[in-house]
């Protein structure tokens, strides 16, 4: 069963093609990373995808049906769940507060009190400690992970990242790369994954798109896209080596 | 109520915001009546002393004012607004407190909710109106009459009341055009008139947007005569005209303020003058004179609300300056007005002829 | 060409900056790095004046900066490019290139060359010459963020995290530009989450841990050295 | 701080606090304490779009006079009882505020000031030249009064108590509100459009219903002046009093209920309380608030609660 | 049709005076980011700073018009020292809060010195009049009409065009970066209030002979000269002339063809409608977030 879906999305603004013609597909629980060169049209197809932004011609699916029309907030109470290139928090609200507001609204049969729900994500990411601090006292790195603590909260099918691990040291970098593999693991979350860090998709990623100018180059594993003659040229540079990272 | 000390009278006033314009001429009239009447031995040997209060363009404001006065300063007697809307606002809080009241706002509704402690200084908007489409009728002799008013409570009122008293007489006027009080430009309103073929125009209008419709009906050569009410040819207005800007236009004034109506006029012009270098305006006067009925009310009547409520209840043929003072069971008091005309190339008013509507 | 002695700069009672010595020579290109919250914008916006400096002393050219505002540092050669860009966004790109050259431009003044010289730099900027600064993608937008500041004609030039968000051959082509920006004479101070880029351009190093230098020397030096390796190179 | 005080402890304080003043105050501060009430519960209202969700809205005192026109009519022109106007009113209020919310809250920042401006400035001129139905421009007098048990709520002392117990139960309600998750999603929808949608928050629903909460409490507000001078006229209702509310909501704290109350009260008894100055008062009232815009910025209730400095991003227009 | 005309002409000389009092207020939003609701009072001021030199001095006019300037200006840089830089931090609402009261401080302060007479203030076209195709307009709207123009074109120019202004408008959308690319932000800042403050000036001297001086003239005007920049696209200075003529013209036409007594409806049903159908008016460009 395909989890999400997206057929054949196009999108212009003005006379610029920002995506033409691309599809993908998730099924459940897997990861998917999304490369290109800056404005191939990542962060455009996450918002088609998310519903901020509609898009000028194609679908998007979700677990079977058609959501291309539906609303963003609906889209999130399904089960689609997404984090941003710059980090958005609610600056007046504590930590806990902005985890809070996603545990509420996304509220299922069977889940506990949202204050609870939030709670126990911030322990798991490592956040406890910060629960009642005002999100603008903390470090960026700390920012975007209450951002990411905020879409978990709403208990997401897929997570849709844009670029989490921009700003992040290798060493955080590779405890976000854990915390996300253990998420997967127990909850079966599938991920899609945008990062200019190749360290974290080549780990990462099971399978990878590569946009250029809002079109398909490649896609496949990693091992194939790190060999691609048009993804090094395109993306990668001449000097990519796996050494390199 | 009062004993020992002066006496204590209260005026709500607006002495800020844009009714201040004409709010200024009340608080002069009034402190130079407060001064004439001390002068002259004040009120049975005791001084008077009048503490005024602003009213703002707001009847919220103008209540608060009533009511501070009413509460803390306790006057035997008040002055209100001229401003129809403030006094509407405040008529409950005077019946309430049950003190006499006058005031100068010109609309009928005022009087006819029948309070009994407010007594109206000025010709009411409906007497004023009715004086302006016998002017039309009677003065012009005229037939096809267009009307132009200030969309205010004074413009609307006063608009309505001409146009039944034409139909009244079998005239229906061609057009009835409305303006805002802020407005800057009338020529709509004017060139849809004379395209009705308008044969006069009835202006219902306050002093300063009545002085620049005066200037826009000669820019846009407007050729019919026109009737202006009261505002538009108080002095705060007239300097803003050229004698041109006169040229054919009739005035239904509450009063005719000049030195040839008789000594104590000429005596109240020149001393007002002196005093505040302004001239003194109809506005002004009616207040002015009010104040001396009043003095003479508590003279003869004493300090007593009631008492003296009834005294000027039943006032009849009150010889003030500008008027002589008669009232009705609504507490109108004033039912006579002058039609006036620039003697041509100036700007000076000469009357035309008194009218009376009663 | 720029000293920082014993800087403390600190935001209410949070302590930024401890004590931070720090030198960069003529024509030398360092690199700061270290983890989030080290410090690093932070001692880039008081070299910047942006930031007031509790104690400490930053000199450049052998002038005292203390009191100096901020609008004057750029004046005397110091230009930054900002962490988050921070482009105008309701200015076109050429725009913003042109606000850049306000400390040294005379009336009637010509700024053709220096925009061709960015142009040259960074092609893209070019094509969109005339769109909003908003409507950029993040790439556009971190190259327009360096180029407004060449624009200013630096001595001194500031980085803060010049490849954030840059795909790694972009990220790799600014390095490259950098490089070519100092070999060209200019003065370089790069912060950098990417150790790797930074310190293969970087003629020198340091590393900052909790408002502390805890490190430094040369670059080829740092790569080597097992903390670094360790914290910042990954394995 | 205030948040934490439960929302009955904030009635009972407000209903102690306004009839201990009942028995002591002259009749004038009762009057000016009775507008501060019914200014106060508007301004609460206020405080919904604005405080929470951001809604810099200059039409609310449109939808003070609209509740106060449905009462003034319906009780003199068709004479029903106010009891059953009353519902009427704010129930129409909060229906049209729904309406005309959903095409106008797409709209921000100063479009949305601007938008609402025009919105009361179009109010003003329709009460006043709808002749037959609103009196026009000399407005409604006579509006009847409210009887209780076959007693007239009259005078200021008894209608104070009476006013008092909306002023508690809307304060109370309204901060056990903003706690609640739907106050919640409120200041997120206005933190962070995107991101609020992005946690499945209905930023659209979430705008209007704090658009129509808004102004139910100004149809609360409008209905009690109604009742309250019994006369009511266009300009009652201008949009100068639309920026007055956000003047009274800033000056009190933005966000707070209590800030609210407090800046009600102070702007409504400040130009009264400078009266002695004569011409010059509005000079010293405007000076005097401009002082607090500068000193305390964050209104007055920053004058009762320590709060430690927040970071606040620098330069975003 | 030749009412038509003179309906006209009467039209584009008023949208010429609410463009004049736009542009003042564009000016400020596109230089600090900051809506003035006093800007009707700095018109009032300037008119009534010419009130002071023309009439009451009885200075010649170039110098009269010279001091106006001066005082303008001065009054522009207190404005920007006394009230501006203190609130400068402050959120919208609190700005907008704050050049209201000012907007009510200004007015009494006029009040206690001038008086609540209207004056006239005399203009050196003063009596002139033109006929053309059987409409009058007088030599004084004339020009009105025409410094409108030039100046739209001028000031676009400025903050188009030079480096001055390109500085103003990048510092209104980011004052911290502006500073890092060693931008005067005060100086720019204090710049433009003064900038604006002339042209108040300007506008009250063009204004005063043909609307009267009056301490309450500045809210009406405001409200139109908010029209009319909605209308126009907020910020736009093309906007500002589009946007004051389009007004002006509802207004008159509106109130021939219509309705006197609904002609304001009519204006600010259009601008709502603007608002909700393209809010960013005839001129105005558009900035979104992007996600
Ligand atoms: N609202 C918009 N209007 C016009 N152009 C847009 C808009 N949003 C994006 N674009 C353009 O679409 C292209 C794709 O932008 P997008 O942000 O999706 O790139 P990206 O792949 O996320 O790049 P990066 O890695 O730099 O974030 C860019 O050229 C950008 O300028
Ligand atoms: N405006 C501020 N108010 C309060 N604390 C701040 C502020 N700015 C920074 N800090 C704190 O100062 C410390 C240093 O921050 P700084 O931004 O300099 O770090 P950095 O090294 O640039 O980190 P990053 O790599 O995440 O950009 C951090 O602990 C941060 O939380
Ligand atoms: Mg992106
Ligand atoms: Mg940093």
């Amino acid at each position: 069963m395909k989890l999400l879906q997206a057929c054949g999305v196009t999108k212009v603004y003005g006379g610029l093609q920002a995506l033409t013609d691309v599809d993908l597909t998730v099924m459940p629980g897997e990861s998917v990373a999304v490369i290109g060169p800056n404005g191939a049209g990542k962060s455009t197809f996450l918002n088609v995808l998310t519903g901020l932004t509609p898009p000028t011609t194609g679908r998007v699916l979700f677990d079977g049906t058609d959501v291309t029309k539906l609303a963003t907030h609906k889209r999130v109470r399904l089960g689609i769940g997404r984090t941003f290139q710059h980090g958005r928090l609610f600056s007046r609200m504590s930590v806990l507060e902005n985890v809070m507001t996603a545990a509420e609204t996304c509220r299922r049969g069977g889940d506990g009190a949202p204050r609870e729900t939030a709670m126990r994500v911030l322990e798991r990411m490592g956040l406890a400690a910060q629960a009642a601090e005002a999100v603008g006292s903390l470090s960026y790195g700390q920012r975007r992970m209450v951002e990411m603590c905020r879409v978990l909260a709403g208990k997401p099918r897929v997570l849709l990242l844009d670029e989490p691990a921009a700003g992040l040291n290798s060493g955080e970098v590779e405890q976000l790369v854990e915390r996300l593999a253990a998420l997967r693991e127990e909850h079966s979350v599938a991920v899609v994954l945008i990062e200019h860090n190749m360290g974290m998709v080549m780990r990462f990623a099971e399978r990878i798109l590569v946009l250029n100018f809002g079109s398909t180059i490649a896609e496949g594993t990693p091992e194939e896209i790190q060999s691609d003659p048009a993804v090094l040229t395109a993306y990668l540079g001449e000097g990519y080596s796996h050494a390199d990272l | 109520a009062q004993s020992g000390g002066p006496i204590l009278i209260g005026a709500t006033v607006p002495i800020t915001g844009p009714l201040s314009l004409t709010g200024k001429q009340y608080y002069n009239s009034l402190k130079m009546a407060e001064e004439d009447i001390n002068a002259a031995g004040g009120i049975s040997g005791r001084k008077i002393s009048i503490a005024f209060e602003d009213t703002q363009a707001s009847n919220s404001t103008a209540v608060n004012a009533f009511v501070k006065l009413a509460q803390e300063t306790k006057p035997a007697f008040f002055f209100l607004s001229s401003y129809s809307t403030q006094n509407l606002a405040v008529s409950p809080e005077v019946a309430k407190v049950g003190v006499p009241a006058v005031y100068a706002g010109g609309a009928d509704v005022v009087s006819a909710a029948g309070n009994p402690w407010m007594f109206r200084i000025r010709p009411a908007d409906s007497v004023a109106a009715r004086a302006m489409v016998l002017c039309a009728q009677t003065v012009l002799k005229v037939s096809k009459p267009g009307i132009i008013y200030i969309q205010n409570d004074f413009g609307q009122g006063g608009a309505n009341v001409a146009v039944k008293q034409f139909e009244a007489a079998g005239i229906k006027p061609v057009g009835v055009e409305a303006y805002g009080q802020n407005d800057k430009d009338f020529s709509a309103q004017m060139l849809s008139l004379r395209s009705k073929g308008a044969d006069v125009i009835l202006l219902f209008n306050y002093p300063q947007d009545g002085a620049m419709l005066l200037r826009q009906a000669k820019m846009l050569g407007l050729k019919m005569p026109v009737i202006t009410s009261s505002a538009a040819l108080v002095p705060a207005a007239m300097q803003l005209l050229t004698p041109a800007d006169l040229d054919n236009v009739w005035g239904v004034v509450d009063a005719f303020i000049d030195p040839s109506v008789g000594p104590r006029m000429k005596d109240f012009m020149t001393r007002y003058k002196a005093k505040f270098g302004v001239d003194a305006d109809p506005y002004g006067l009616a207040y002015y004179d009010a104040a001396l009925l009043v003095a003479e009310g508590m003279r003869k009547a004493g300090l007593e609300p009631k008492a003296l409520r009834d005294w000027i209840a039943v006032t009849k043929d009150w010889p003030g300056i500008g008027h002589t003072f008669s009232y009705d069971a609504h507490g109108n008091g004033i039912f006579d007005l002058a039609i006036v005309k620039a003697k041509p190339g100036t700007k000076t008013l000469q009357l035309v002829q008194h009218v009376s509507v009663k | 060409m720029l000293t920082c002695k014993d800087l403390t700069v600190a935001y209410g009672e949070i302590v930024a900056l401890h004590g931070l010595s720090l030198t960069v020579g003529t024509g030398e290109t360092v690199a700061l790095i270290g983890a989030n919250g080290a410090g690093k914008t932070t001692l880039l916006n008081a070299i910047s004046g942006l930031q007031p400096v509790l104690s400490g002393d930053i000199r450049f050219e052998d002038e005292s900066l203390a009191g100096v505002a901020a609008a004057h540092r750029v004046r005397k050669g110091i230009a930054q490019a900002p962490e988050g860009r921070r482009i105008f966004p309701g200015l076109t790109v050429e725009e913003n290139l042109a606000v850049a050259t306000a400390p040294w431009r005379r009336w009637g003044e010509k700024i053709a060359l220096d925009l061709e010289r960015v142009y040259d730099l960074f092609p893209r900027l070019k094509e969109r010459r005339i769109q909003l600064g908003w409507s950029l993608s993040g790439g556009e937008q971190q190259m327009l963020a360096i180029g407004r500041a060449l624009m200013a004609r630096p001595k001194l030039l500031l980085l803060d995290e010049p490849s954030l968000g840059l795909a790694p051959r972009l990220a790799e082509d600014v390095y490259e530009q950098v490089r070519r920006i100092g070999e060209s004479g200019l003065t370089i101070l790069v912060v950098e989450q990417n150790t790797v880029l930074a310190l293969a351009v970087a003629d020198r190093g340091y590393v900052l841990e909790n408002g502390r230098v805890i490190l430094d020397g040369p670059a080829a030096e740092l790569k080597r050295n097992a903390l670094v390796r360790e914290a910042y190179l990954g394995r | 701080m205030a948040t934490r005080r439960s929302p009955l402890l904030l009635a009972a304080a407000i209903l102690a606090v306004g009839l201990a003043l009942s028995v002591v105050l002259s009749e004038y501060n009762l009057r000016l304490l009775n507008l501060s009430v019914i200014t106060a519960i508007a301004v609460i209202g206020f405080n919904f779009a604005f405080g929470l969700a951001g809604l810099i809205s200059l039409g609310h005192a449109a939808f003070v006079g609209m509740s106060a026109y449905t009462v003034a009519i319906l009780t003199t022109a068709t004479g029903w009882s106010p009891w059953a106007a009353i519902p009427m009113a704010v129930a129409g209020t909060v229906l049209f505020s729904a309406l005309i919310g959903y095409p106008l809250l797409r709209l921000k920042g100063h479009y949305l000031a601007l938008a609402t401006l025009g919105l009361n400035v179009s109010f003003f001129i329709i009460t006043a030249n709808w002749l037959s139905l609103t009196g026009g421009t000399n407005g409604i007098p006579g509006i009847p009064q409210l009887r209780l048990h076959g007693y007239f709520i009259s005078g200021e002392r008894y209608f104070l108590r009476f006013g008092l117990v909306f002023l508690a139960a809307v304060a109370a309600a309204a901060l056990a509100f903003q706690r609640s998750r739907h106050g919640r999603a409120m200041i997120a929808a206005r933190d962070d459009e995107i991101a609020a949608a992005m946690s499945g928050i209905d930023v659209t629903r979430v705008r209007v219903a704090a658009f129509a909460l808004s102004a139910a409490c100004a149809a609360v507000a409008g209905a009690l002046f109604a009742e309250h001078v019994r006369f009511i006229a266009p300009e009652d209702f201008g949009y100068v009093h639309s920026i007055t509310y956000l003047a009274m909501l800033i000056v009190g704290g933005e966000g707070s209920v209590v800030g609210a109350i407090l800046g009600a009260v102070l702007l409504t008894f400040l130009p009264e309380w400078l009266r002695f100055l004569g011409n010059a008062y509005l000079a010293f009232f405007a000076a005097m608030m401009l002082a607090i815009l500068i000193f305390l910025p964050r209104g007055l209730v920053s004058l009762f609660r320590r709060r430690a400095p927040r970071r606040i991003a620098e330069g975003r227009s | 049709m030749s009412d038509l005309i003179q309906l006209f002409v009467n039209g584009l000389a008023l949208g010429s005076v609410y463009a004049l009092a736009a542009i003042g207020f564009v000016i400020v939003y596109s230089a600090t980011g900051v809506v003035n609701f006093a800007s009707g009072q700095f018109v009032m001021f300037g008119t009534f700073a010419g009130v002071s030199m023309l009439l009451d001095a009885g200075l010649p006019w170039a110098v009269g018009y010279l001091a106006v300037f001066v005082v303008m200006a001065v009054f522009g840089a207190g404005f920007f020292a006394c009230l501006y830089l203190p609130l400068r931090k402050s959120p919208v609402a609190t700005m907008i809060i704050g050049t209201v009261a000012i907007g009510i401080l200004m007015q009494n302060v006029a009040l206690l010195a001038f008086g609540s007479w209207p004056f006239r203030l005399p203009s050196p076209l003063d009596g002139l009049s033109v006929h053309m195709f059987g409409a009058v307009i007088s030599a004084h709207a004339l020009m009105v009409v025409a410094v409108t123009a030039l100046l739209v074109g001028l000031l676009w120019f400025l903050l188009h065009r030079t480096p001055v202004g390109i500085g103003m408008r990048a510092v209104a959308q980011d004052m911290r970066a502006a500073r890092l690319m060693g931008l005067e932000v005060n100086r720019l800042l204090a710049l433009s209030w003064i900038l604006a403050a002339l042209l108040a000036g300007l506008a009250g001297l063009l204004l005063g002979p043909m609307w009267f001086a009056d301490v309450n003239m500045g809210d009406p005007i405001a409200l139109k000269a908010f029209a009319a920049s909605i209308i126009g696209g907020f910020g736009s200075l093309p906007g500002a002339i589009a946007g004051g003529i389009f007004v002006g013209l509802t207004e008159v036409l509106g109130a021939s063809y219509i309705s006197s007594a609904y002609k304001d409806l009519i204006a600010f049903g259009i601008m709502i409608l603007f608002l909700l159908v393209r809010p960013q008016g005839l001129f105005g460009e558009r900035i979104q977030d992007r996600g």
